[in-house]
């Protein structure tokens, strides 16, 4: 695979970038596979290519039914950060942002990790007592955060109004290291490094049944025929309870639409990455200059990618009231994706009822930041059938136990 | 915006007038449950795309909860009933039939 | 009324009236707009307001009610006004009976051993709400700045009653005549309510209604 | 100079000029002008600078899809990024600035981007910047940053306002073209209500443009005809100036009317600058139009580069002449249009170059015969000119460009088809087809976004359904409005009825197909592709397409986003097309198999402020009052929000700090007497013959069995087994119980209840009222209370008539009242609970009662430590969502016996019962003055498998205890009961760590509650 350098790129300048190479194949499906990922999200293609790297299985297929990283990591307002309060999320969102650090490198592939830090505003005082309680458990998990005050809000991010009458800004858990990532090249970056290791990114090829003898897998069926396969790896977000029931069994799961949008394109006006989840909106501006704003999530079951106006009005009021001086600037675009919300609010890597078929879901509006971790935890559990340190907390019985691991307890969402 | 006729009053209520409430016809486990059935009855969701039922309350309204039909890869409403159904009336699943015919019936 | 309406035309005969672009829009008015003329929010004194439960359109329960307060149990979603009281239709099992102000206490006694014996719940909730009017050409358009109710004169006139929302809070409204509103909203978000209102009695109105 | 015509202009008043500034200089424009007709007449062909590469770019449009002419508007507080020039009004004194460009717009430098654009192809930033790492957080990001951007926002909060509106209707037109209008007429006919909404402030759309005649009028007085007839209709209204945005599923749709004013930067105070309005529509007419597509030609991005139709706009509707030399350049007949029309203004036609071999019919026959310069065959190879147009060369259109011949001009008109505005169609799940002989995508009739009821919502008429030759509207129209009638449940006639006794007639030149071409010439070498522009905003050109192709972005998904095609400002209302048709030729397929990307709302970008509407400052969200909240502000209360409440949470008193006053209320509560505002506390009414059995099943005690008159403890759980609210519930007589439930949980539990009578136990007779807003309730506490109760009236509040726990009803104060004697803080304390209306009064007479005692209100601080003290929970602090009420030691509180309540069977299963859950404990810190934080974690210093630390528990709520005169700290501790005595060490900042002790929860003397 042709290195990408700016050398690489000056050398093609003269060339009228002629000598470029496709960044990932387009293969027919092989008859079989010794592993197969459903879905080519950012999950999926992290999963197949840690594989690969930590584990040297090559043979694999990841199977999309459109587009590569067309789902919610195409979609997603690209909040990275660890500062959760329970262990085992903190340990796999630290790991994955740890992985974020270095992947640009890692993949020969600019993702634009961008960390510039992260600030969750306290407005209320349970806030307040909730982010400190927070801050205390992540300096405890090796996760670098901080309570700060609000003139230190203020510093990081002149825009935000800390005296707003009905929820002053009364502090901040802030995680400088947190920030945001390009998302297509996050998808599209770890694509090229799979195609590259040998591995068929198969894009246009929906899974419509998953085959099996016995208890375990066998293969899956696909628009583009059967495929066979040893182990079967679940990675479809949105669309994990539709496999689930293909795969004859049934998820803590429900699909509901999150909403996100854009503004037209400004001059840099925020530095930093801001939640404010009392008031329920989050923002940021892209490298590019629009704000990049989400806000809650839809209450019912849709696999329709689009939401409803007024969770974006709820939105933007609550923004507009935080950061007053964005009144006049303009929503460009909006749009939603279908996330997977389980019952306990935080991701499922596991094991399920059927042999050798393993599920990776549930990230629901929050999983952007947890691929790298999330694929190296998931890859592990493949590789293995057994899972690791990072995902063993995350298996499907934790719901019959009512072990659950709750992370709305000290925030509200989690984004 | 979902708009749905709220069958307790009448009222075509959009969806900020309303509050959505998960599945319907989920059958309450008590204390002799298995663990296998407390758990689906707690967490384990049909989550169709399709044809699905589900409930919902009017909650600025008449306070009434009640049951939709939905499909959720259109947002057609095939229709609305009260939430005092085990199952849903046959009208319903009829109406279903009709919009949809290669409809397999409700998931078990 | 758009502002556009020119002088009423006769029947049969033809309007042709020259419709110049220019003279729409204006910078200050125009179709898009009519000033507030004399639209008007009031708090007022808050009757005296009883919660009756009990399946309300039951025979025995209908008919108690109409024995100790002499009126017919609304439709849904209607209200039913005689003598200064109303019966208005909360849900199918709950009734808001509104009486003169301070005269909650005689009416609960007399429903409640009309009642006797029925499985129904009286509550005296004369305070938990607090009362506003509307009055005036464009108070349809007030509320309907905040409200999702379709607020049109066909579908909506004296009679109707209808629980909703107003902004971000629970409301209820109905006309007791053709030129104005009455809005309940709890207690605690009066002040609130107060202030949306007046907010919304400020600005201008669409002319769309 | 001055490029305005000496006659024309149907929009402009040439009696009303109006001074304006750009970019500082005073210029002057018309009445009826728009931002960008007024700079046109003034000669400003460049506008802006593009995104990328920094180019100087022009006016190419005279709609809301225009790319290139982004301006900044007014100034300071007012000020706003990134408006079309091409739809702004203009006013007086209106100022406006271009943008992205420093120092200048003339001399820009980051132009100098542009030329190293070799460097900059799609997708480059990809590919490098990624060392030395850390250089992309410090060097790389920060420079992208500067250099991307558009317009510069506002520094201060906006001083304008902005309104919301529902309306709802039966048929909602957008548009207000001829399409637009004959359909509201024959929906109206049909008695349907209808709303008719138009973008632009003048009606009319296209055809007044285009020359068209309808009923043998021309088409401006056809129109004013039929507006002024729909405006006289009383089922008909008629809006300008009201963009429709958005449509949403249902029929939901939202649009935005502008509101203007004379002076741009004055905000009137009374009149909202916008309106959203959120429509319910049964059916949507969607008469949008079509929104012309430029060519793609070498130096099509050139200012004096213009799309065909917006000359004819510009010259027709403003009086104004984009050049004296224009070049036309098509691949069909409309540009024709332009072509006479420009001539007859007078403007000189340097030739018409038609890329079509051999084009025939009525347009050709007429641009000859006014002798204007038709050469078939052949297209623009390059334009001359950096920042205007000085000539083209002309080259076959089927050739590689090699062979040109130059052709001196000023100007370019361009018209490489029309597209269908079918934006509104697409964003709630329509579908489209590629119509190979039209050359555009159309709404397809047979996937059509469907409403509620499963059938279509939205019906495409006209120029959006790829009708454009005008004589063919009329009829598709009057079908298409009665369509929309019918689908809305209309087909009788009603309300005022339409003069016109026959539908509208339509004429216009017949025109002949488009011939596409996507890139002209069509052999176009690569010099010639990589200097032709499809996105003009964000800088993408042919050659961008064709690399991404190559890196395998043949999804035209992947293509938009490595190329970033349609994705600027304008959202691809002019590149798109023209991009797919280079992507699909890339790829040697037909563009009907690449498809189209996804339209999504809103049609043209509106202000957030419109849509967060008034919700702002205090009508922000709704605070809750009790009915003495007046009266706490006007004491120093210091406010705390509790759920959607505010609740003092100390009052201040002159010069005193915070925790001052919390300790104050404490000591004097405990020694004297202390009032308590307690009416935020949920109340609801239990009714019924179940009612036993009702909150048997809620609360996990047992409530069957309480007695008349006497009061209980209870928790309720979730179906997962944990706590989520507790309160006293009073039986107030056989079949009635007063529940009471924390501030948060007021509406919540009152649902929560509901939910569980309506949908599980429906055949239980139970009734339930929250009574939450009727009644206050006031807490009088502490030793002097029973002497404040005594002279507030004659309960008698004796132990031995009122004991702990029991309640009656009486009269204090001349008020009718239910009096409980419960206790959270182990004090006498007596809650009083009476109407609402009455709260204030009762507040101020117990106060009166109280003086000469040293009674004084206290707030939620001093409420929760003396909670603390006593070892008593709180919601929200102890509980957060994952407790059970056996870690918090209040088994006694859950029935071992009750075979069922909710949370039961939750609570048997295995990890809920393990041995080693945290539970609650008391937490004295070694050091008394040591206040531990809350939150703060207890570790027992070994590793997890990850590495972290162990952690075995942590704080729940930590005070100064005035009363004890130490710290007190509850906590949850890994089988915390069970070791007693034990000391803990929490880590805390800076390295140091706080030991406590594990010690029983209740602080202050165990039997302090005796007295209470
Ligand atoms: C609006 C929004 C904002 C968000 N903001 C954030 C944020 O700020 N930070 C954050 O960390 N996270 C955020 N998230 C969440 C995050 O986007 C997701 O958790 C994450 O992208 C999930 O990645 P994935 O790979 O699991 O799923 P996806 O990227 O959705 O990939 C799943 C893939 O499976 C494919 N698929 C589905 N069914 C089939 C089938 N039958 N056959 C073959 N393929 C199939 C889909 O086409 C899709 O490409 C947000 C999400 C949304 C929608
Ligand atoms: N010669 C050609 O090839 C050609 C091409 C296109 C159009 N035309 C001419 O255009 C006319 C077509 O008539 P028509 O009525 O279909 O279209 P139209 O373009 O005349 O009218 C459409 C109207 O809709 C408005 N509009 C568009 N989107 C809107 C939105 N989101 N919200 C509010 N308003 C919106 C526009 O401002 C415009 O006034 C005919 O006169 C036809 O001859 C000709
Ligand atoms: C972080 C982020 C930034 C985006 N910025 C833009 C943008 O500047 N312009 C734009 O048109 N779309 C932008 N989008 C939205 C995409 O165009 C698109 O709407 C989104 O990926 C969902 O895909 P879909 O609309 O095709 O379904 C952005 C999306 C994301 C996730
Ligand atoms: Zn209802």
């Amino acid at each position: 695979m042709k290195r990408y350098s700016a050398f690489a790129i000056a050398k093609e300048a003269f060339r009228h970038q002629l000598g470029w190479e496709r960044a990932w194949r387009s293969p027919e499906p092989k008859p079989e596979y010794e592993v197969i990922i459903v879905g080519a999200g950012g999950h999926g293609l992290a999963t197949a290519y840690y594989l690969g790297k930590n584990h040297g299985i090559t043979n694999i297929a990841i199977l999309e039914k459109n587009w590569l990283g067309g789902g919610n990591t195409g979609r997603n307002t690209t909040i990275i950060r660890s500062n959760y309060l329970q262990d085992a999320s903190a340990a796999i969102y630290e790991k994955a942002r740890s992985l974020y650090e270095t992947l640009s490198q890692d993949l020969n592939y600019n993702v634009m990790f961008s960390p510039r830090g992260v600030a969750m505003l306290a407005q209320t005082h349970h806030e307040v007592r909730g982010y400190r309680r927070t801050a205390r458990a992540n300096a405890i998990q090796g996760v670098e955060t901080e309570f700060i005050g609000s003139e230190q809000v203020k510093a990081l991010c002149p825009i935000i109004n800390v005296d707003g009458p009905r929820f002053p800004v009364l502090g901040a858990l802030w995680q400088p290291r947190g920030g945001t990532a390009r998302h297509d090249a996050v998808a599209w970056g770890y694509a090229r490094a799979c195609s590259d290791m040998g591995m068929d990114i198969i894009q246009n090829c929906a899974v419509t049944a998953v085959r099996r003898t016995g208890g375990t897998v066998t293969g899956v069926e696909t628009t583009r025929g059967a495929v066979g396969c040893r182990k079967l790896g679940i990675v479809v977000a949105g669309h994990s309870g539709v496999l689930a029931a293909m795969a004859g069994f049934r998820l803590p799961v429900e699909s509901v639409a999150l909403q996100a949008l854009v503004s037209e394109p400004v001059k840099p006006c925020m530095d930093i990455v801001v939640m404010a989840n009392t008031v329920h909106g989050y923002m940021s501006q892209s490298d590019k200059g629009e704000l990049v704003i989400g806000g809650g999530a839809d209450g019912f079951n849709n696999y329709t990618q689009r939401g409803s106006f007024h969770h974006v009005e709820e939105t933007v009021r609550a923004l507009v009231e935080t950061f007053p001086i964005i009144s006049r600037l303009r929503m460009l675009r909006q749009w939603a994706g279908i996330v997977d919300m389980t019952g306990d609010r935080s991701p499922i890597l596991s094991k399920t009822p059927l042999e050798n078929c393993f599920i990776n879901c549930g990230w629901g509006t929050g999983g952007f930041k947890a691929i790298p971790g999330s694929g190296w935890a998931m890859a592990e559990l493949m590789a293995k059938g057994e899972p690791g340190p990072l995902a063993a907390p995350f298996g499907l019985d934790r719901f019959r136990e009512g072990r659950f691991i709750d992370e709305s307890v000290a925030a509200g969402v989690a984004h | 915006m979902l708009i749905l006729t709220c069958p307790c009053c009448g009222a075509e209520a959009d969806e900020t007038e309303l509050a959505s409430g998960g599945e319907a016809h989920i059958q309450r486990q008590g204390p002799e449950s298995t663990d296998a059935a407390f758990e689906a009855y707690l967490f384990q969701r049909k989550n169709p795309s399709g044809v699905h039922f589900e409930r919902w309350r009017h909650a600025f309204g008449c306070g009434k909860w009640f049951h939709a039909a939905r499909c959720t890869r259109t947002l057609e409403v095939f229709g609305t009933y009260t939430a005092q159904s085990l199952k849903p009336p046959k009208w319903i699943l009829d109406r279903i039939r009709k919009r949809r015919p290669d409809w397999a019936g409700p998931l078990p | 009324m758009t502002g556009l309406e020119p002088e009423p035309v006769p029947e049969g005969e033809v309007p042709r009236q020259r419709f110049v672009p220019e003279s729409l829009p204006a910078p200050d008015g125009g179709p898009g707009t009519k000033p507030n003329s004399g639209t008007s929010v009031m708090r007022v004194a808050t009757p005296g307001m009883i919660t009756l439960r009990g399946r309300i359109r039951s025979e025995p329960i209908a008919s108690a009610v109409r024995k100790a307060i002499g009126i017919d149990i609304p439709e849904p979603r209607r209200i039913l006004s005689v003598d200064g009281r109303s019966l208005a239709w909360m849900s199918p099992d709950e009734l808001l009976i509104l009486t003169p102000l301070g005269g909650s206490g005689s009416t609960i006694a007399a429903l409640s051993s009309a009642l006797e014996g029925q499985y129904a719940l009286l509550a005296d909730v004369s305070d938990a709400r607090l009362c506003f009017r509307i009055a005036g050409p464009s108070s349809r358009e007030l509320i309907a700045k905040g409200c999702p109710v379709d607020l049109s004169p066909e579908a909506f006139s004296p009679g109707d009653f209808r629980r909703s929302r107003l902004g971000q809070v629970p409301v209820a409204l109905w006309m007791p005549d053709p030129g104005q509103f009455m809005l309940l909203c709890f207690r605690s978000v009066s002040d609130f309510v107060e202030h949306w209102l007046q907010n919304a009695a400020q600005g201008e109105f669409s002319g769309y209604l | 100079m001055s490029r305005r015509l000496s006659e024309g202009g149907r929009l402009i008043d040439r009696e009303v000029p109006l001074g304006f500034l750009w970019n500082n200089r005073r210029l002057t424009g018309f009445r009826g002008d728009t931002l960008a007709s007024a700079l046109l007449a003034n000669d400003q062909q460049l506008a802006g600078r593009s995104f990328k590469y920094h180019r100087p770019r022009g006016i190419v449009t005279a709609g809301p899809e225009e790319p290139n002419a982004l301006v900044q508007l007014g100034h300071g507080a007012s000020s706003e990024p990134n408006l079309r020039a091409t739809t702004v009004e203009l006013a007086d004194g209106l100022r406006a600035t271009s943008q992205n460009h420093w120092p200048s717009l003339e001399f820009d430098i980051g132009a100098a981007t542009g030329y190293l654009a070799p460097l900059f192809a799609a997708g480059f930033y990809y590919k490098t910047f990624m060392w030395p790492r850390v250089a992309w957080k410090h060097v790389f990001e920060p420079l992208i940053r500067r250099s991307a951007g558009l317009g510069i926002p506002p520094t201060q909060p906006d001083p304008d306002h902005y309104e919301h509106y529902h309306a709802h209707v039966d048929v909602l037109v957008v548009g207000s073209g001829i399409a637009g209008l004959v359909a509201a007429g024959a929906a109206a006919d049909a008695g349907a209500r209808v709303l008719v909404l138009e973008q632009n402030p003048e009606f009319g759309g296209r055809a007044p443009v285009d020359g068209i005649t309808v009923d043998g009028l021309a088409a401006s007085e056809w129109i004013d005809d039929c507006v002024a007839d729909l405006a006289w209709r009383d089922l008909v209204r008629v809006r300008n100036r009201t963009t429709v945005l958005g449509v949403y599923d249902h029929g939901y749709v939202f649009a935005c009317e502008h509101r203007p004013r004379p002076n741009m930067d004055k905000s009137r105070a009374d009149a909202p600058r916008q309106r959203l309005w959120r429509i319910r529509a049964r059916q949507i007419v969607m008469a949008t139009g079509a929104i012309e597509r430029p060519l793609a030609f070498a130096g099509n991005d050139v200012p004096g580069v213009m799309l065909a139709s917006a000359a004819r706009d510009y010259a027709v509707n403003f009086g104004v002449g984009i050049g004296d030399r224009v070049v036309v350049v098509t691949n069909n007949d409309s540009a024709y249009l332009t072509a006479t029309a420009l001539a007859e203004a007078g403007i000189g036609i340097a030739g018409i170059l038609d890329i079509r071999e051999s084009p025939a019919g009525p347009a050709l026959d007429r641009a000859r015969a006014v002798g204007l310069d038709v050469r078939t065959g052949m297209s623009v190879a390059s334009v001359f000119g950096r920042r205007q147009v000085l000539g083209v060369s002309a080259t076959a259109s089927n050739g590689d460009g090699a062979r040109t011949e130059r052709i001196v001009a000023n100007a370019v008109v361009m018209s490489g088809g029309w597209s269908p505005s079918v934006h509104l169609w697409s964003h709630c799940g329509g579908k489209l087809a590629w119509d190979a002989n039209r050359g555009c995508f159309l709404p397809d009739a047979d996937r059509p976004p469907a409403g509620a009821d499963g059938v279509g919502m939205v019906i495409p008429v006209g120029a959006a359904n790829g009708t454009m030759d005008a004589s063919g509207i009329p009829d598709e129209a009057v079908r298409a409005g009665r369509e929309a009638a019918r689908r809305a449940g209309h087909r009788g006639r009603r309300g005022r009825q339409s003069s016109a006794s026959h539908p509208a007639q339509a004429e216009d030149a017949a025109e002949s197909q488009p011939e596409l071409a996507w890139m002209v010439p069509r052999q176009a070498k690569r010099s010639l592709r990589s200097r032709a522009f499809l996105d003009y905003q964000n800088d993408v050109k042919v050659t961008d397409i064709e690399l991404a192709v190559r890196e395998g972005f043949q999804s035209v998904e992947h293509a938009k986003r490595y190329t970033t095609l349609g994705m600027a400002t304008d959202q691809g209302k002019l590149s798109n097309v023209n991009g797919i048709g280079i992507l699909a030729t890339s790829m040697g397929q037909e563009i009907a198999g690449v498809g189209t990307t996804t339209f999504r709302p809103p049609y043209t970008p509106l202000t957030l402020g419109a849509i967060a509407g008034e919700a702002h400052g205090p009508l922000f969200k709704p605070v809750r009052k009790t009915p003495m909240d007046g009266w706490h502000d006007d004491h120093g209360a210091h406010w705390e929000p509790v759920a959607d409440w505010r609740r003092p949470y100390c009052y201040l008193r002159d010069g005193e700090t915070v925790k001052a006053a919390i300790n104050r209320e404490i000591l004097n509560t405990r020694r004297r007497v202390g009032l308590l505002d307690a009416s935020t506390l949920g109340k609801i009414l239990v009714s019924g013959p179940d009612s036993g059995r009702f909150l048997d099943m809620l609360y996990t005690g047992r409530m069957s069995t309480l007695r008349q008159g006497r009061c209980r403890y209870g928790l309720m759980c979730n179906e997962n087994g944990f706590l989520i609210d507790d309160g006293v519930i009073a039986r107030l007589g056989e079949e009635t119980f007063l529940c009471h439930t924390t501030s948060g949980g007021s509406d919540r539990i009152h649902a929560w209840m509901e939910e569980w009578l309506q949908t599980e136990w429906w055949t239980w007779k139970v009734w339930t009222v929250n009574l939450t807003e009727q009644f206050v309730q006031v807490g009088i506490v502490g030793p002097e209370a029973r002497t404040v109760m005594e002279r507030l009236g004659n309960i008698d509040v004796s132990d031995e008539a009122l004991r702990f726990m029991d309640h009656v009803d009486g009269e204090l104060a001349g008020f009718p009242v239910r009096l409980f004697r419960i206790s959270f803080s182990g004090e006498l304390s007596y809650e009083i609970q009476l109407p609402a209306a009455a709260g204030l009064e009762f507040w101020t007479q117990a106060l009166e009662a109280g003086a000469d005692l040293g009674i004084q209100p206290y707030g939620t601080e001093a409420l929760h430590v003396m909670r603390a003290e006593k070892g008593f929970i709180m919601i929200g602090d102890e509980t957060d969502g994952t407790v059970t009420p056996q870690d918090l030691g209040l088994d006694w509180a859950v029935s071992r016996l009750k075979s069922d309540y909710l949370g039961k069977r939750a609570q048997a299963r295995s990890y809920l019962n393990a041995p080693d859950r945290w539970r609650l404990v008391g937490l004295a810190t070694e050091d008394p003055n040591a206040v531990l934080p809350d939150g703060a974690y207890a570790t027992d210093g070994s590793r997890q498998q990850d590495g972290g630390k162990t952690m075995i528990g942590r704080v729940t709520s930590s005070y100064w205890s005035p009363t004890i005169n130490r710290s007190i700290a509850l906590g949850l501790v890994e089988r915390g009961p069970d070791r007693m005595g034990e000391v803990i060490g929490f880590p805390v900042e800076s390295g140091r760590t706080i030991r406590a002790k594990i010690v029983d929860p209740v602080f202050l003397g165990q039997d302090a509650g005796a007295n209470a």
